[in-house]
């Protein structure tokens, strides 16, 4: 009689069981305007759903008088782990006849950074900085090798150093 | 046992041995001969039962090789490391703990794979990650590959 | 009110006129088969953007919405896909088996068709061993599985076969005792008997508890015998990659796929006979003056009345109820598939042994015991 | 071999055959090959086959710097990144001697509960997918996903994040944070529900999962296992509470441990811990520090000669950062333990006599991530 009850028992807290779960994927079935997650990724474009500080790519800031703050420095050549950063600089003569090493160009191999922001924190100049794009993919490998200085953009000048000079 | 405790009693026990200690752990050097049975001891001793054997590993400090155990006791909760150093660079061998730890079958699958230390009765010794025909053992300081990209 | 078999007699006469007797009916077989597998082929392609539908939205997902709207045209594209694609043999695999084996799954699943009413009067063959022909022909299903997974020469393969021998035949007997419990009720081994027995009431409503468990392990069963999920070790993804038809593609597989869905199709149509009184309209079973008024707007009693041309839409109307049940029983279907894990073999047979065999016996016990007594409508 | 006492005739005579399970197949989660030998449907013999992932990356830590070595340890338990960044700074905090300010601590222990979160959601989900449930997948994900926007929006990365540096956290968190997280938590703990309602309760699933799988304290303490698959044998091994880290002394919580020794064990040990994951970051939540999120340090760090050994609990067990250094700039050596690779061990002894789809069951509640194995 025991053992019956206890069939009996099992079969019945089976059936609930599982009419819990059903009851579930039937709530998500009939209500698909709350349920559904997915985003319509082509779709969406207009308004994307990624977050601002997502870092996606690294650029070089410029301002509006096209000038960035890159010094040449290397250290974020340095700090790269997997020599995605190549920093080509040049010697150039000063007005005032010093000799003094400026930007050449910032190369950055897109296809080889592994997006760990190193870079950024190495730089002591905050001249680099990751924008949160994400349509990077191309048919040809080698249009992943950017030179992220603009052409004809020059060091920002530091106001400070400027000021010192004039005294 | 903390620490120095286990220091202490590392050294009243096992006199023949060199006693050291690292940041962390009493390290207690070992011979190739001596290494089964002090483990054996280690582990049933009632005062170390030291029955978990939570990393193995080795060291190239070319041209000798250093095998560590990192042994911790789930009883107590006191840890320890062992090392054997192997003089042969060409034939390094050891015994496998095997038979006192399971887990050493996937620690030292791998040890041989990177090494090429051999350990007698293990019992399916193979190159775990590698392929069984590589050339030369990856974790080696001497190791060469032309494939390598030096970053 | 015009009735399919005016429709069909008009074919045959008009066939006669300008035939021989034999050619005409040649010509007849042809036409309903033509007309049997247009309809298939289309509850298919329904099937299938169904599941994907369903599965989609129990999952959180839109489920296909690119191609056409709503991704109405996605099985299409599918479709046309599985036969672009080459229908590869692997090496070593005995070749004539593993092209013959879908055909053989196909073909076996079709011949179950043939003494299913869709309508009143809308049948290929009117037997009176309707059930028994069905239940006999849908156990051979399983050879064109056994076979495919022989002649795949693949591991996974051959357990996905194995499997889904052990399940299909051990789930014929539960699926059987069930039918057999409405045969007893309905008194008739025809499929024609049976539905005209339920023109008062379909079995589930006026057959008491015994025709509601017969249901129910029917569509538990027949799920088996589907092998879909939960039951479906044949295919088993996480086990076997795909079972059985690992190593088909193209429209080798796309055959296997169809002959799934055709299956699910013929298993909905028996129960939905069975149990759901077939083409009938929902009717009660109860003596009321409000029930017979009830009873007499759901045959369409109203439209008698009314002219010939008119009348032509009533014959849609058991159709639709047909089909409507038939959808309902693979919604269902659809339903535990996504939401319920996969039993393990020895869980599986356990089931059907210790579990849905007694009860069917039982149950079977039991209803004839309602009919002895006369306790049935 | 066991049947040679009962006389057979010989036609009827069963034979073994090796399946391959892998290095693609959908069970395995990734690139690991099983050979299994099976008679008929029972599982005989099992010998994992690994390195299909292999990358090397101990051998890399050797040419790179230390700061520049914590971005690879994101990539071998890719499902506890932050886990792995944490244990590789501590382990050069610890040699070089560094202070962490509160609030990094307090960040990094938030991103700990969090990365444990999506770790163990993700493994509910395909646990449920290998026992052949597909819909609690897509539920996994849907909770996952409102976590890693989290991730995204704080540190940059959803997966691979790098964000746990030596002497903090890589860049504050935003003002938002807070909030977000509690907003987050409250659905966290309404998802929950919907996990028992869909899978625990299941009575197909306790029946796939009770009693398979049996494996004894013993067993795990020789095979090595930890993390929830020792503690769902008995076995207290959580690091948090045995060798706490920053600041884990002081919340409070419970190690959750479960005798019952089989999958279902497991299952609940990890639906547990992920209560137990809420309890923490709330507490931390409640008195969330202010201040610095980072100490300032050399550009090119060298630590001191000599070895060091620091363990953190990830979502998978005990994770050990072995450092030798030589007082270089660069690591003469660095060994990982990872949890996966000693958990792996037990796949055979529990497996075998068991169906075939018990060992698919028994790898999805052992929790295998191949990355972490090969490394």
């Amino acid at each position: 009689m025991k053992a019956l009850y206890n069939y009996i028992k099992d079969v019945a807290y089976a059936f609930v069981s599982l009419a819990k779960g059903l009851l579930l994927t039937l709530k998500y079935f009939v209500t698909p305007w709350k349920s559904i997650i997915t985003e319509q990724y082509p779709d969406n474009r207009a308004h994307p759903s990624v977050t601002e500080g997502y870092a996606g790519e690294v650029i070089l800031i410029h301002d509006e008088n096209n000038e960035h703050k890159c010094t040449a420095c290397t250290l974020c050549q340095l700090a790269c782990p997997n020599n995605s950063i190549q920093i080509i600089s040049k010697q150039i003569e000063t007005e005032d006849g010093k000799k003094k090493k400026i930007l050449d160009q910032w190369v950055y191999h897109l296809d080889m950074c592994t997006f760990c922001k190193q870079c950024i924190d190495a730089c002591p100049s905050d001249a680099i900085k990751m924008i949160n794009s994400y349509e990077m993919s191309v048919f040809d490998r080698s249009t992943l090798i950017k030179t992220l200085n603009r052409p004809g953009s020059k060091l920002k000048e530091k106001e400070k150093v400027t000021v010192k000079v004039q005294e | 046992m903390i620490k120095e405790e286990l220091k202490h009693y590392l050294e009243t026990n096992f006199p023949t041995a060199k006693v050291e200690e690292t940041f962390d752990f009493p390290l207690l050097f070992l011979t190739k001969e001596e290494l089964i049975p002090v483990l054996t001891k280690l582990k049933d001793a009632p005062e170390t039962r030291f029955n978990f054997l939570f990393c193995e590993t080795a060291i190239d400090r070319n041209p000798a090789f250093e095998m560590v155990y990192h042994l911790t006791s789930t009883y107590y909760r006191h840890d320890m490391m062992v090392k054997v150093i192997l003089e042969d660079r060409e034939k390094p061998e050891i015994e496998s703990v095997y038979s006192l730890w399971e887990a050493a079958d996937l620690y030292e699958d791998e040890i041989y794979d990177m090494f090429g230390i051999r350990f007698t009765n293990h019992p399916n010794l193979r190159r775990i990650m590698l392929t069984e025909d590589w050339v030369g053992y990856p974790l080696r300081k001497d190791y060469q590959d032309d494939r390598m990209i030096s970053l | 009110m015009i009735q399919f078999s005016d429709i069909t007699a008009w074919i045959h006469q008009l066939l006669l006129s300008f035939m021989a007797p034999w050619l005409a009916f040649g010509t007849e077989l042809v036409l309903a088969g033509v007309a049997v597998l247009v309809v298939l082929l289309i509850c298919v392609i329904i099937m299938v953007y169904m599941e994907r539908k369903v599965a989609g939205h129990m999952q959180l997902r839109n489920g296909p919405n690119r191609v056409g709207w709503h991704g109405i045209f996605q099985v299409i594209a599918d479709v046309i896909k599985l036969l672009l694609k080459e229908s590869f043999v692997p090496n070593r695999a005995d070749k004539l088996l593993f092209n013959l084996a879908p055909c053989l799954a196909l073909c076996v699943s079709l011949i179950a068709l043939a003494p299913i009413f869709w309508g009143p009067g809308l049948v290929m063959w009117d037997t009176n061993i309707g059930i028994l022909f069905i239940t006999a022909i849908s156990s051979m299903g399983v050879i064109g599985i056994l076979m495919a997974g022989w002649s795949s020469n693949n591991k996974y393969s051959l357990m996905g076969a194995m499997r889904s021998g052990a399940q299909i035949v051990s789930y014929e007997l539960s699926a059987g005792l069930s039918i057999v419990t409405a045969v007893a009720l309905a008194g008739t081994l025809s499929t024609s008997g049976i539905i005209d027995s339920q023109a008062n009431g379909w079995w589930i409503l006026k057959g008491h508890i015994p025709a509601f468990f017969a249901f129910i392990i029917y569509v538990i069963a027949s799920t088996a015998e589907c092998n879909r999920a939960p039951f479906d070790l044949a295919e088993a993804e996480s086990e076997l990659t795909a079972g059985y038809h690992t190593e088909y593609s193209g429209m080798q597989f796309g055959i296997f796929y169809l002959n799934e869905y055709i299956n699910m199709g013929v298993v909905s149509m028996i129960a939905a006979t069975l149990f759901l009184g077939g083409w009938h309209p929902f009717v009660l079973p109860f003596d009321f003056p409000i029930v017979h008024a009830f009873n007499d707007f759901m045959n369409l009693k109203f439209m008698e009345t009314w002219p010939v041309w008119i009348s032509w839409i009533s014959l849609a109307w058991p159709l639709m109820w047909f089909l409507g049940k038939m959808f309902l029983i693979i919604f269902f279907m659809m339903w535990f598939r996504w939401t319920f894990p996969r039993l393990r073999i020895d869980q599986l047979l356990k089931l059907e042994w210790k579990y849905l065999l007694p009860l069917s016996i039982v149950n079977l016990v039991f209803a004839a015991l309602l009919i002895v007594l006369g306790l049935i409508f | 071999m066991e049947n040679q006492n009962t006389p057979t005739p010989s036609e009827l005579k069963t034979e073994e055959f090796v399946v391959n399970i892998g290095p693609q197949h959908p069970a395995t989660h990734g690139v690991l090959r099983i050979e299994a030998t099976l008679d008929g449907e029972i599982v005989k013999d099992i010998l994992p086959h690994l390195g299909y992932i292999h990358r090397g990356i101990e051998k890399m830590t050797e040419s790179l710097g230390y700061k520049q070595s914590i971005f690879l340890t994101s990539r071998m338990d890719y499902l506890s990144a932050h886990i792995n960044n944490h244990a590789c700074s501590l382990a050069i905090e610890k040699a070089a001697q560094i202070e962490v300010p509160a609030r990094a601590k307090a960040i990094r222990i938030i991103m700990d509960e969090l990365q444990r979160l999506t770790s163990h959601e993700l493994w509910w989900g395909s646990c449920a997918m290998d026992i052949g449930a597909v819909t609690p997948f897509f539920l996994a994900f849907r909770d996952r996903e409102r976590i890693l926007e989290i991730f995204e929006a704080n540190t940059g990365n959803r997966l691979t994040m790098n964000y746990i540096v030596p002497g903090g956290v890589m860049n504050d968190v935003l003002p938002d944070f807070v909030p977000n997280l509690r907003a987050l938590i409250k659905s966290i703990k309404d998802y929950r529900k919907e996990y028992d309602q869909l899978v625990t309760g299941n009575f197909i699933f306790q029946h796939r999962t009770q009693g398979i799988g049996i494996l004894t304290k013993e067993q795990a303490i020789s095979l090595g296992c930890t993390g929830p698959t020792a503690r769902a044998s008995g076995l207290s091994c959580d690091i948090r509470k045995l060798y706490p880290y920053d600041g884990y002394e002081k919340l409070d919580f419970e190690e959750v441990i479960d005798y019952g020794c089989d999958n279902w064990a497991r299952y609940v040990v990890r639906m547990e811990e992920m209560k137990q994951s809420i309890h923490i970051i709330e507490q931390v939540l409640d008195n969330f520090p202010t201040g610095e999120y980072r100490t300032k340090l050399k550009g090119v760090l060298k630590l001191p000669a000599g070895e060091y050994y620091q363990r953190v609990e990830t979502a998978r067990g005990e994770l050990g950062v072995y450092v030798i250094s030589d007082g270089g700039a660069k690591p003469y050596r660095m060994k990982f333990r990872t949890p996966c690779y000693s958990n792996l061990g037990a796949v055979k002894p529990i497996s075998v006599g068991l169906k075939i789809a018990d060992l698919m069951a028994n790898m999805a509640t052992i929790d295998l991530v191949i990355p972490d194995m090969d490394r």
